[in-house]
């Protein structure tokens, strides 16, 4: 059920194809999905991910809202406890600060708060446009927040593949999830299977073995990781490459693994490098793996400033695969 | 703002002409005196006692409006309290030793003592389904209950009451907006009792006429004494009906006044003198007593019968609520996840 | 929602009541035309050229907007824009060359290149305080700078951009009601273009009459032609100078249309069929040509010589942005703090 | 005029007092500074930070808000923008949710994002409720959501002294600063000159010495921390704590200087672990001092749980002075 292999027939989907196919899916299977948000209808989603659904489902099943990120999450968690299984789109992740009061304070705590009574199966879908000049107020990713609302989940998709089997999941959950997208993936195409497949969330994916250096990489830089190992493998740099796919829970036992065997580690994520995912992993590993350690964790992440517009600067800004391969060829 | 404008009395005959009979009268003055009693007893656990603590909002002056909405309700209509929802929670019939167990912070109260005062008005075995500590912020999600309740095609209305203060917030906004698009089958209750915490709701709300807060999202709002629980139980009835036939969203703006502070241990020095003493004959309980004592529907007798069984049963919910025991610290964990 | 009723003519009379002469009628024109040329060369730069990256939102079709309400303006007025902000920029003599520079991300634009489109009308120099890419988030701002301008005495009045789909967010409501209790001197535009990207108003914003969106606060409030530069102006110079005297806040609602995509990369493909025709002849631009024809105000040739500087205007903004460098990356850490 | 000595007076005001001593002074010295909040007027306060301040400085300084954290902090930038310096007050932390994109995405990049152009001198102060038995909505602490936010300045005053020191840079400092503060702290006494003083911003304080052991402590737990520390001594462990007082711009140059001397860190927070600023800190020690350490790092925070209201399970949740006194018996 959660082999990323292929299924004989090699069909290529992008990312965005391969999330609408889980949408469709669900939408399908199941009566009581509805979506939410902000353009998702006549004009298809900002890109594209839901396109032809008003079409299909009705504006019963696919609800355009207004300009009101409170309200599309405050709703989707009102639907939630009324039975429905609503996947609400904050259309750029910037947005979702205007809602997070929605997602943290409430969604998140709700389980825990009734003393188990409720429960609030919804997914948030989102996406970070990194990497597009989209300037300061429509690039951000800060994924580590939600790390500090224990009762949601948190998921990011690396591979159109995991994209549906994920999204599947986040879906079926009965639990408030957040689905983050990444829009540079939009358009990267990968092996998809036509029949429905979930893939587990809470489980880190080792996406490459090595034995020399473990690289723990994050939703767009998996690829460039990926395709960094390569190249340090003509090098004789054998890489380990792990995605955990999710955050929150976050499984660590086959991160945990790789370091016992290769001593280092490097973690790439497009966050900003304060507080942000890689230094919350590698605390983690502080925890549990020290000892391992031959050499101290690279943390590759965005620098600490807003994120500049001009494309050049922005180029700049981002983790690339040359500081991968780069840091990976440090540890060594 | 001042007390409406010359109550001392209560719409019996609204009540009558809408078949509500004696033994029905006589059960909301029923629940009213719980939550009196049960606030009181809360108070006092707090302030003399000490046995409470943390933040709790009393429900007293206040009890006209979640009786009269909640008496007119269908069982299979669904609520959202908030902080100050002791009462709401008391008139949907939440046994009040479950909620008194949440206030001691025990594994039988409502939340098994996790949540605390300000959520024990989450039962969903009545149809209280959450509570926010978050000014307004159930209000988007009462709407998207509406929005559950249209699309699966229930006969389910939703209530959610919120304060004066909650008027100024943007999840009002942008939910009271949603229910006016979508015309979905929500009442907003608000519970005008004229202040936010020590703010009066005049020096902070910019409309001429608080009722135009519901009208601007053409949704049918209508000023109520919230005092009388004949008044607040007919027009419940009402806007019931309408969100039933697939007409939408109401918003009721119930005029009452807090008696106490805002919090359990606010003395309210920021009132004006005399202002409290201007609501006093106007207090729901007071008058629901004058009209069924002038209406011969019962004696002081048997009023003080009533009162001594609920004197006895809040001894009782205290008495249950002492006894239950917390969660054990280990076992936390299991509720962050289903 | 349809175009306002059967305008094709714009109010010059009332201009001239206002004590507009020709000349600044033909001023108006000017910026009008400036405006509409540098955002068709802006598309062209994006769409056939491909030298610009990113999102960018045109002013065309809304020119009358920003020039009525800005031309109406002291100089000491402070302008909150936002990310469709060019033609603010333009209409309030933010020299182009530093808007195209901005555009091309490099160090002589408006923000160096750090703010992109959707920033770029931020230049205090000319009382151009900021531009959010998020929207309505300018208006608390805009509610907080009038607050610094009465506090201090000051004659500035705040004016603030938004749109349609602006009015269903929090911010903005949380905004006006602050600028209504506080009666601040803050001038509310809302431009209604008919869309919030591929969404009509109608469809997401549940009120009778949109202008109620700011009357319920107990502002002021307006609707108008929005392609009237004449009715703009005037409209806002009466609202400019009840500001200034202390009477408070004005909510304008400026009918206009969005001609062109959401953002420049966007074909429209959700518009009815022909609904972009009914608006053409009402163009605001069409219109005021006309009216100064028909006033022999200028002649064609007046025209054509003032198209010709535009186009040379701009011609020369673009190689001045081409020729600008870039900030160095190894800089960008000074701009994090003051 | 930074040094945490006794004045002499030995006078001793609480922090709630010294707060208002700070504000009060600053009110009095500079016309531009005016304060806005809900119920900061006629109530004096949630926690009468503010007592007395409407009756004497008027509704024009002291602006009573309806409850509307977007406009609060909204207003603030507009005020900053306009030429004053705007106080605001969110009067619990976990409303500060409301308010995060106008404090995220708007203040902190300003200046940023106009490339130079703009400035915005506001304070957003806000407190945390843990230990009152505020549940799971009203005790929230999560500073390490503004490491994701360069621009902002954060700061974590833990006495009196530093109170009134900290507040009155925050107030004068050119950008915008989100200042918070305990509410377990506000009736602890200390000493505070009556005389005005500053505090930089951007300063690690070593509030103790020690060879043996380093604790990193933040707010309320840096009194844990002191009296865990004389525990300690009495056993022959000799503690160094360190409190940085501003967490952004954070500075390490005490702390690691500190690891370098004893080779053993604790860090104790009160957020939840993962993702705190514990992990923060202990992952910006990898960078920099991983060489020195002798031990891996201990991170005392809260467990990933939300927060549950029975004062005796807030008691288990909470970082304990017990806690630190083992973790550091734990590294030596
Ligand atoms: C968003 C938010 N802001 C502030 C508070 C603190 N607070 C709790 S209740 C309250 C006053 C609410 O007044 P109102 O809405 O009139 O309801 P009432 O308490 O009078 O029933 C305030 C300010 C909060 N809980 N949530
Ligand atoms: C809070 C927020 N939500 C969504 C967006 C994405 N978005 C950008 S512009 C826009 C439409 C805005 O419509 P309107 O307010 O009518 O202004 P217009 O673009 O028509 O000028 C949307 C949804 C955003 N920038 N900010
Ligand atoms: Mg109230
Ligand atoms: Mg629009």
């Amino acid at each position: 059920m959660s082999t990323s292999s292929d299924d004989g027939s090699g069909r290529q989907l992008t990312y965005a194809e391969a999330l609408r196919e889980a949408l469709y899916a669900e939408l399908k299977e199941d009566p009581a999905v509805i979506l939410m948000g902000e353009d998702i209808g006549s004009y298809g989603g900002a890109y594209r991910v839901t396109q032809g659904f008003l079409e299909e489902f009705g504006p019963q099943r696919v609800c355009d809202t207004p300009i009101s990120e409170i309200a599309i999450v405050g709703a989707a968690i009102g639907a939630a406890l009324g039975g429905l299984r609503p996947v609400a789109e904050i259309m750029y992740m910037d947005f979702l600060t205007i809602s997070v009061e929605q997602l943290v304070v409430e969604a998140a705590k709700m389980h825990f708060m009734s003393g188990g009574n409720l429960r609030v199966p919804m997914v948030v879908r989102t996406q970070y446009s990194l990497g597009r000049a989209h300037g300061a107020q429509h690039s951000q990713f800060f994924p580590s927040w939600f790390l500090q609302a224990p009762g949601l989940k948190v998921v990011l998709p690396s591979t159109p593949y995991d994209a549906k089997g994920l999204l599947k999941s986040a879906i079926k959950d009965e639990n408030p999830v957040l689905f983050i997208e990444c829009n540079l993936l939009y358009r990267s195409k990968g092996l998809v299977p036509s029949e429905g497949y979930a893939l587990p969330l809470g489980k880190s994916q080792v996406k490459r073995k090595g034995n020399d250096v473990t690289i723990v990489a994050i939703s767009r830089l998996v690829t460039e990781a990926l395709e960094a190992a390569t190249r340090l493998s003509s090098e004789g740099i054998d890489v380990e490459v792990i995605d955990p796919q999710t955050i929150q829970p976050l499984d660590m036992v086959p991160i945990i693994e790789s370091i016992e065997k290769t001593g280092r580690l490097v973690i790439a994520s497009d966050d900003s490098k304060s507080g942000g995912l890689g230094a919350a992993i590698s605390s983690k590993v502080m925890d549990d793996g020290f000892d391992y350690l031959d050499a101290p964790i690279i943390n590759l992440a965005s620098p600490d400033l807003p994120i500049p517009f001009s494309p050049m600067l922005e180029k700049a800004y981002m983790v690339s695969q040359d500081n991968i391969v780069s840091a990976a060829r440090q540890l060594v | 703002m001042t007390a409406p404008a010359s109550f001392t009395d209560i719409s019996i005959d609204k009540l009558r002409k809408e078949g509500v009979d004696d033994v029905r009268v006589m059960g909301m003055l029923r629940k009213m005196l719980e939550i009196r009693r049960f606030e009181e007893k809360v108070e006092e656990l707090y302030l003399v006692k000490g046995q409470l603590m943390g933040p709790s909002h009393l429900y007293i002056g206040q009890e006209a409006i979640a009786v009269g909405i909640l008496s007119a309700c269908a069982s299979n209509d669904l609520v959202i309290s908030n902080y100050r929802g002791h009462g709401h929670a008391i008139a949907r019939d939440v046994p009040m030793k479950y909620l008194m167990a949440e206030l001691y912070g025990r594994a039988d109260g409502t939340c098994k003592g996790l949540g605390g005062s300000m959520h024990s008005a989450i039962h969903p075995a009545k149809g209280m389904i959450f509570a926010s500590a978050i000014v307004a912020s159930g209000v988007p999600i009462a709407v998207g209950l509406a929005l559950a309740s249209k699309q699966q095609k229930k006969d389910d209305v939703i209530i959610v009451f919120f304060g004066d203060g909650g008027l100024n917030t943007g999840a009002f906004h942008e939910g009271a907006n949603l229910a006016g698009i979508w015309n979905l089958p929500v009442i907003f209750v608000c519970e005008n009792n004229q202040y936010a915490m020590g703010t009066s709701t005049a020096a902070t709300t910019a409309s001429a006429n608080l009722v135009d807060r519901g009208a601007v999202y053409d949704i049918p709002s209508k000023k109520i004494d919230g005092n009388d629980v004949g008044s607040v139980f007919v027009t419940a009835k009402d806007a019931l009906a309408r969100a039933r036939k697939g007409n939408g969203p109401s918003f009721l703006l119930c005029q009452t006044y807090r008696s106490k502070g805002h919090g359990v241990y606010d003395r309210s020095e920021y009132k004006p003198v005399g202002e409290a003493d201007g609501w006093i004959d106007r207090d729901p309980i007071v008058r629901l007593r004058k009209v069924i004592m002038e209406n011969r529907i019962a004696t002081d007798g048997d009023i003080s019968a009533m009162e001594a069984d609920i004197a006895a049963d809040i001894g009782k919910a205290v008495e249950f609520a002492q006894k239950s025991p917390e969660v054990d610290f280990r076992e936390l964990s299991k509720y962050v996840y289903v």
